[in-house]
């Protein structure tokens, strides 16, 4: 009702997310509970399987630097209005860059390769999105529609190329060749190896360092330029925008790029840093964890990384769980993500007048003993 | 007549009793009273956003009243949504017209009433009903037209058409003339004759006192949200209804020295400009501005002023035509937007400034840069220097008293006369050489307006040039130093402020040539 | 095997590709038409797929996995709503949310149900719905041209078929001939208009939400027990994408979206027989670019290429009044 | 010794009731018999094989058997990684000297029902349906042919797959709808490929009346009396013999290609087909059956040069 009240920040940004979270989990449990299972031995393997032993930090850890790359990516393209429903597509052909250049410029050293493939991966997936982000820019076409059409369109060129092209001669499996030895990021493990430090092994590689640069650079970019300051206006207000002189076909074309090549840079974690090749369906769905990555995470790069680690903690206590569980499967993390996406995202002002109200209350409750 | 009471005595069409409505934070009705005697035509005014909208809307169903009871036809009523409303014989033409566009003119006629889950039927009943309807009342429109390309005043008709098809014996217009041509709005006034020559009611919301003292018999004034007074419109004058409608006396008297035109600044060179529709809203304006001297725009809103102030502003495409600014060509398009004026030195208050000139969700520090964000002093480096950018909001915000001086506030909690003041700093602050200000004052209180004024006039005697658009009358009359104004979307005449009055505006804001409309007053008794 | 033969049993395949695609479009028309953008059709056709194929097979009849079918996607339906209606959530986010809770629900429930991983037990014949063969279908199968265009392409086909091509001038009338269609178009256009006549804007929106899960209910269970014997783990892959790419192809309309559904179709139909086939002259022809082609046209459409695409006035904005 | 096993399946799940379900089948005869208990995982992303993998090694259990080609390069990384862990890996050879490779001589299988199909069919026209367009699924089609041929030199034979990526694997729809689509070309005799898809291909032969041919696990039952046959490949033989040879510690590393000589392929006869299979199919199975052990028949195997000579 009285939802022009203004709450508090930390109400905004703290207490209704976690309740939507909450509630979230609630439900979640109460399935849990429906398919014959204990609630709290699901909890328990969760937080083991994500938390309980050195080599499942890795992989945690390895689960959230995708889902900081794609949540970062669409929090980008929502700053400016846009639901850039499109990151699978445009991570998956963004691993097209990557490989290509780690392919066919082996010759490269790798401080070098880093670069190149850092671009390559920016060209390819914001030359991906930038097609779905003209149309909506200059001709008005939704970016929703259009991105979701590009990611099956993308589906079908990766297989195509996969199949086609980059498969070996001879080999099965529609992926490309290994890339050289030289050219693959390191792994944190064999890092800390080098200075003395024995960790477990597990996937997780220095493109997590990446992603949490790349969340710093979001965070400056978004609020601490002038592009980023274009992007917000043009997303708040596009009315304002073009009174402003900011033009906003050209913001949503930027931001729409800017979130294109974020969401391939999940590419080098996969293709430069775990697989070591390109692989059918690499994105695996880590593009659309990131809309809930980023719902509640508030769009905000440090919310990102919270959530990111949450989602990463839920696929790999996930997967524990299904080893543990037979009747668990990994399908649970799905569900809790549909239902995370669910509370946050889509019925985020459930709880909105009720919590005002309670804080209308204590609020004035505070202030007449002071008054007093 | 089926109204009369106990007593014998005739019951009032309405009678509304402590109405009480808030909209969050804005108390929108404050415990309203109001009487509408049978077979009337009775206005309500007041300013923008005094609550005469929500109001009506509460009548219509539309909105619930928070408080006060409602009587149609001396029963107590509960109306709980607009169908109530329908059945006890209200009907009600928005402000904003309520029609379907995709759909026919019968479609949205029948649209509620169909008579059958099955279309058919209902409609060959609706189409001898609306032949007659529009026999009766004059009111011309192609039954399978589709509403979307009719004019603005076709549809107006169909809305009353819709109102009549539904039985209503009460008519509730809100501000139906703000958007038809002088010919429409006669029309239409014929039309509600006739109505009340049948005996339906009339509600009539209306800024324009002119139309008040010609059609009503009875007017109540409202404002900020309270009913101030009621008058028999033959008992009353224009200039009692608009002094209750403000508060005050209306010609507030701006201590203003002779202006001193230098260089001309700005020279429009038969600009036209369309709408993406391709209406052509403003045709072949041509005048000047020079620095130093403040020139008004008056007219009707909805009369092609808007759209020229955004063309001058870089933010409407021009069809044709040419803009000069110090000599230079700033005709927009071709390289030239709203960045690229003010870069020249050309600033630009824009009349919605919800809509418009401000981010609600923004702080007050960052609505502040809207339109400056590439400002050098606002940068360090490649980053926006936050620092820097608070200072100066600070400093805007004491130089223009917006309260509470707090650069991190959040737009949207500033009340509105706050927003329009930082609104104001932000363009008037940078010393622009050209300032295009449009409604300058709207939904300001009393003090700030007569700050806004004397910073205008300040601008002016500091050697700018000014451009003022606004529907108030008193405002151009006290500000400009030469009026333009504009009817249909051209400019048809210029008056010295000197010469002009509210009289000579008026009939030429309808219309009459300036000429005329200057002899037509001689003969005014 | 002449050519005739070959294009009419490509054309049989196309009926029953486009079947649920037709289903699920009309389904997403009525929701889109009422101004609640409907993402969430992919995720409600695998919910009724999954529970069509479950209580088929318990219930070892059909229409019961059918009413099952249209139960479960009518309260997906009203979640829908419940989210973007009542609590004015997004409509995008709303149904990306649906759609990825159903493809682990469906998942989940089905491993715990029948350990199989994912799987539904497949169906025996009295479980599934049967092809039918039209009066006179074999008497007339030798009449050359007509004869065979009557008994291999209209006969022979499940009661789902015909449904579905019943449903589109079914869906015409209703939309365009009767005071629902009349208020539920309007409720997509202007809500102000709808309300201000006196029509509950909420109650219209949830009627037409309701109506798209009927239609996609219907639409799941063809997939899992008409077409196929069994629900499998996200067996819907993106049909229900398509069917939307095709409602907007069809510029929300019905007719026009059962021709795109009958391309997108026969795309599809065609794209299957083509894995790894030679043309002659031409060589392999990659599968994949017609695969892709549904989505390819769509946005070409859609940016205005080949005509107008003008979706409903108020799509996507929840209703709101008081500010 | 005590063993503690563990299966990784392929996409398609231990109940595809073809490929995965043989190497489950397998494992669980071993259970029945030996009272040993062992772990299994289905695989639901590609970056899973390696978890999973990792996973069991990391628990100590030993011998990890992972299902499929697919599987080759994860596997090769952890077996690096776990060097006292014995892996088996099924239709790949991956050279490591804890891991075991079992191939099979589908060609030679596949050849004998390809006889079965030509002698059952009525119309002269049999069809193949594969799943995912890869070498070694035209292996199976390859040695088909060859049988179909040999039995009826003048049949024609059908030949589609269902696509190029892993979900060819399980996609019954589009199998049932391919295999309609042979039908109506006059095909009466069916023989798929193609794992959990193929469970669609069998159902839409019970449905037109026609006869399929199941592979990899025993898919008499599934229509009794519409499956003429399976082609076995003893994958659960396979799984079986990793559990049991490291239990008597007698597990090698290295290649063993299992062929018709071997017992690694066959066909199935059981109650639900026997009314299908003739006394002359039979004969003509046994002669083959007898040429191709004795090396005096050879099948063209598809992936030694990349062609079919048919
Ligand atoms: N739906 C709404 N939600 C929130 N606030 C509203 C709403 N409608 C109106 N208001 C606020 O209520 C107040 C009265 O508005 P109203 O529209 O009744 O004024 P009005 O007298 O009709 O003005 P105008 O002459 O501009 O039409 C204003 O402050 C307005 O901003
Ligand atoms: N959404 C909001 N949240 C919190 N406070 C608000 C909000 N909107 C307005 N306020 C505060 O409520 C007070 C009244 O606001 P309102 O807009 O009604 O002022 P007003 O009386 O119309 O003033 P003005 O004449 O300047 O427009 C202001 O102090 C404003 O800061
Ligand atoms: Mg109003
Ligand atoms: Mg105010």
């Amino acid at each position: 009702m009285n939802d022009t009240v203004q709450l508090p920040r930390w109400i905004d940004v703290g207490v209704l997310p976690v309740i939507n979270l909450l509630l979230a989990l609630a439900v979640s449990g109460l399935v849990v509970l429906a398919i014959g299972e204990s609630p709290s031995e699901v909890v328990e393997i969760l937080l083991y399987g994500a938390f309980g032993y050195e080599e499942a930090w890795g992989y945690t850890l390895y689960y959230t630097t995708n889902f900081i790359f794609t949540g970062l990516a669409f929090a980008v393209a929502f700053h400016c209005g846009l639901f850039n429903i499109g990151a699978e597509g445009q991570a998956y052909v963004g691993g097209l860059g990557v490989i290509l250049a780690a392919l066919y410029l082996d010759f490269l050293p790798f401080p070098i390769m880093m670069i190149v493939a850092i671009l390559a991966a920016t060209a390819f997936g914001a030359a991906w999105a930038y097609i779905p982000a003209y149309l909506q820019a200059r001709r008005g076409s939704h970016v929703v529609i259009t991105t979701i059409m590009f990611n099956f369109i993308a589906s079908s060129l990766m297989v195509y190329l996969l199949v086609n092209v980059l498969r070996p001669q001879g080999s099965m499996n529609p992926e490309s060749k290994q890339i050289a030895e030289h050219l693959r990021l390191p792994f944190i493990h064999d890092m800390a190896a080098s200075l003395g430090i024995e960790i477990a092994r597990s996937p997780l590689n220095l493109s997590f360092v990446y992603a949490l640069i790349c969340s710093v650079l979001v965070w400056l970019f978004i609020w601490h330029t002038r592009w980023g300051y274009a992007i917000r206006t043009v997303g708040a207000n596009a009315v304002a925008a073009t009174y402003a002189g900011i033009e906003p076909g050209r913001y949503i074309i930027m931001a729409m790029m800017i979130s294109g090549a974020l969401s391939s840079f999940m590419a080098l974690n996969e293709v430069m840093g775990v697989q070591h090749r390109l692989l059918i369906d690499f994105t695996a769905g880590y593009g659309f964890v990131g809309i809930a990555v980023a719902l509640m995470g508030r769009n905000h790069p440090f919310g990102i990384f919270l959530s990111a680690l949450l989602f990463g903690m839920l696929y790999q206590g996930g997967a524990e769980l299904s080893f543990e569980i037979p009747t668990i499967s990994n399908d649970m993390v799905v569900v809790i993500q549909g239902l995370v996406i669910l509370f946050t995202g889509a019925m985020e002002h459930m709880f909105r007048p009720r919590v005002t109200k309670i804080y209308m209350a204590w609020h004035l409750r505070r202030h007449g003993q002071e008054a007093a | 007549m089926h109204g009369a009471g106990e007593t014998g005595a005739v019951q009032p069409a309405i009678e509304l009793r402590g109405i009480d409505k808030r909209f969050g934070a804005v108390h929108a009705n404050k415990s309203i009273d109001l009487r509408v005697e049978k077979g009337t035509i009775h206005g309500i005014v007041g300013e923008n956003g005094a609550g005469k909208s929500t109001l009506m809307s509460i009548l219509y169903g539309f909105y619930q009243a928070d408080g006060g009871t409602i009587h149609v036809d001396g029963k107590l009523c509960v109306i709980k949504g607009s169908e109530d409303a329908i059945a006890l014989g209200i009907g009600m033409v928005h402000q904003h017209f309520m029609l379907v566009e995709t759909f026919t003119v019968l479609e949205n006629v029948i649209l509620g009433v169909e008579g059958g889950a099955v279309l058919r039927a209902g409609v060959d009943r609706a189409r001898e009903e609306l032949k007659r309807l529009e026999r009766e009342y004059a009111l011309d429109v192609n039954p399978d037209a589709i509403v979307g390309e009719l004019s603005v005043g076709a549809q107006q008709r169909v809305e009353i058409l819709k109102a009549l098809y539904r039985g209503a014996e009460i008519l509730i217009l809100d501000e139906p003339t703000g958007v038809l041509t002088p010919q429409e709005a006669d029309h239409l006034f014929r039309i509600l004759e006739t109505l009340k020559e049948q005996g339906k009611t009339v509600v009539l919301i209306t800024h324009k006192l002119r139309e008040i003292m010609a059609a009503t018999d009875n007017v109540s004034v409202m404002r900020q949200g309270e009913m101030v007074a009621h008058r028999k419109t033959a008992e009353t004058s224009p200039e009692e209804i608009s002094e209750l409608m403000v508060g005050r006396k209306v010609l507030l008297h701006i201590e203003k020295g002779e202006a001193a035109p230098a260089a001309i600044v700005l020279e429009v060179d038969n600009l036209c400009v369309d709408t993406l529709q391709g209406v052509r809203k403003v045709k072949n304006a041509s005048f000047t501005v020079r620095a130093g001297e403040i020139v008004g725009i008056a007219g009707v809103s909805g009369n092609g002023q808007s759209e020229l102030l955004e063309a001058l502003g870089g933010i409407r495409p021009v069809t044709e035509g040419q803009v000069l600014f110090n000599g230079q060509d700033v005709t927009p398009g071709h390289g030239v937007d709203a960045a690229e004026l003010r870069h020249r030195g050309v600033a630009h208050v824009p009349e919605d400034r919800h809509r418009m000139a401000m981010v609600t969700g923004f702080s007050a520090k960052e609505a502040a840069i809207l339109g400056y964000e590439d400002d050098p002093a606002y940068q360090k480096g490649i980053f926006l220097n936050w620092h820097a950018i608070a200072d100066a909001t600070e400093h805007m915000m004491s130089e223009f008293d917006v309260r509470p001086n707090d650069p991190n506030l959040k737009a949207a909690n500033f009340s509105g006369g706050n927003q329009q003041k930082l609104v104001l700093a932000r363009e008037m602050m940078r010393d622009p050489e050209l300032l295009l200000v449009g409604q300058p004052t709207r939904g300001v209180d009393i003090g700030a307006i007569e700050f806004i004024h004397k910073r205008i006039v300040a601008m002016r005697d500091a050697g700018k040039a000014v451009l003022l658009v606004s529907v108030e009358l008193d405002e151009i009359m006290s500000l400009a130093d030469r009026i333009l104004v504009m009817c249909n979307g051209s400019i048809i005449g210029e008056v010295a402020a000197a010469d002009a009055n509210e009289r000579v505006l008026g009939l030429m804001m309808a219309g009459v040539a300036p000429n005329e409309a200057k002899s037509a007053e001689g003969h005014h008794v | 095997m002449d050519n005739f033969e070959l294009v009419i049993l490509l054309l049989d395949a196309t009926l029953r590709t486009s079947t649920p695609l037709i289903l699920a479009a009309l389904a997403g028309m009525f929701s889109e038409r009422s101004g609640t953008i409907n993402l969430a059709l992919e995720g409600m056709m695998l919910g009724g797929a999954f529970s069509a194929a479950t209580v088929a097979y318990y219930a070892g009849n059909p229409w019961i996995g059918l009413l099952a079918a249209i139960a479960t996607t009518v309260s997906l339906s009203l979640l829908h709503g419940f989210a973007c209606i009542t609590h004015k959530g997004n409509q995008v986010v709303s149904g990306m949310a649906i759609n990825i809770l159903m493809s682990g629900l469906t998942a989940l429930v089905g491993i715990a149900l029948f350990a199989q991983g994912g799987k539904t037990p497949s169906l025996d014949h009295g479980s599934r719905f049967q092809p039918i063969t039209l009066p006179g279908a074999d008497a007339v199968a030798d009449v050359p041209i007509l004869g065979s265009l009557y008994s291999e392409l209209l006969s022979g086909h499940n009661i789902l078929v015909y449904i579905a091509f019943l449903a589109v001038p079914a869906a015409w009338w209703v939309m365009y001939r009767t005071r629902f269609g009349l208020r539920l178009r309007a409720v997509g256009e202007n809500p102000g208009a709808v309300d201000t006549a006196g029509i509950g804007v909420i109650a219209m929106r949830y009627r037409a939400v309701m109506c798209s899960g009927v239609l996609v209910g219907m639409s799941g269970a063809y997939l899992s027990t008409a077409q196929g014997a069994s629900f499998l783990q996200d067996m819907t892959a993106g049909k229900g994408y398509i069917a939307l790419a095709a409602m907007v192809f069809g510029k929300w309309r019905p007719f026009p979206a059962l021709f795109a559904c009958l391309l997108f179709g026969f795309l599809d139909a065609a794209a299957t027989r083509m894995q790894g086939v030679v043309l002659p002259g031409i060589g392999e022809v990659p599968v994949q670019l017609v695969q892709a082609l549904p989505y390819v046209l769509t946005v070409i459409l859609l940016a205005g290429f080949i005509g107008r695409a003008i979706p409903p006035k108020s799509l996507g904005r929840p209703y709101v009044k008081e500010r | 010794a005590e063993i503690k096993p563990a299966v990784v399946y392929d996409m398609g799940g231990r109940f595809d009731r073809s490929f995965n379900q043989g190497a489950y089948n397998g494992a669980e005869k071993y259970k029945a018999d030996k009272g040993t208990e062992y772990r299994d995982f289905e695989i639901q992303n590609d970056s899973q094989r390696e978890q999973a993998m990792r996973n069991f090694a990391r628990r100590g259990m030993s011998p990890i058997v992972a299902i499929g080609f697919s599987q080759a390069s994860a596997l090769e990384k952890v077996a690096k990684e776990f060097p006292e862990t014995k892996f088996t890996i099924i239709d790949m050879v991956v050279d490591l000297p804890n891991v075991q490779s079992v191939v099979f001589k589908e060609h030679e299988g596949s050849f004998l029902v390809g006889i079965l199909a030509a002698m059952a069919s009525e119309t002269g026209k049999v069809g193949f349906i594969g799943g995912m367009d890869i070498p070694l699924i035209r292996k199976f089609a390859c040695g088909y042919v060859q049988g179909v041929k040999y039995a009826n030199p003048n049949a024609e034979i059908f030949q589609n797959m269902t696509g190029t990526t892993g979900a060819a694997w399980n996609d019954p729809v589009k199998g049932g709808e391919l295999a309609k689509s042979q039908f109506d070309r006059g095909a009466d005799v069916v023989y798929h490929a193609a794992g959990g898809t193929g469970v669609g291909v069998l159902q839409a032969a019970a449905d037109a009346g026609k006869l399929g041919i199941g592979v990899d696990s025993n898919q008499n039952a599934l229509h009794p009396g519409s499956v003429l046959t399976s082609m076995l490949k003893r994958v659960d033989v396979a799984v079986y013999e990793a559990f049991e040879d490291a239990a008597n510690d007698t597990w090698k590393p290295g290649v063993s290609v299992l062929g018709l000589a071997e017992g690694g392929v066959d066909w199935a006869r059981d109650e639900n087909n026997d009314k299908l299979i003739t006394d002359d199919m039979k004969a003509a199975v046994a002669k083959a059956t007898e040429e191709i052990t004795s090396g005096s028949l050879a099948v063209h195997d598809y992936m030694s040069d990349s062609a079919c000579p048919m």
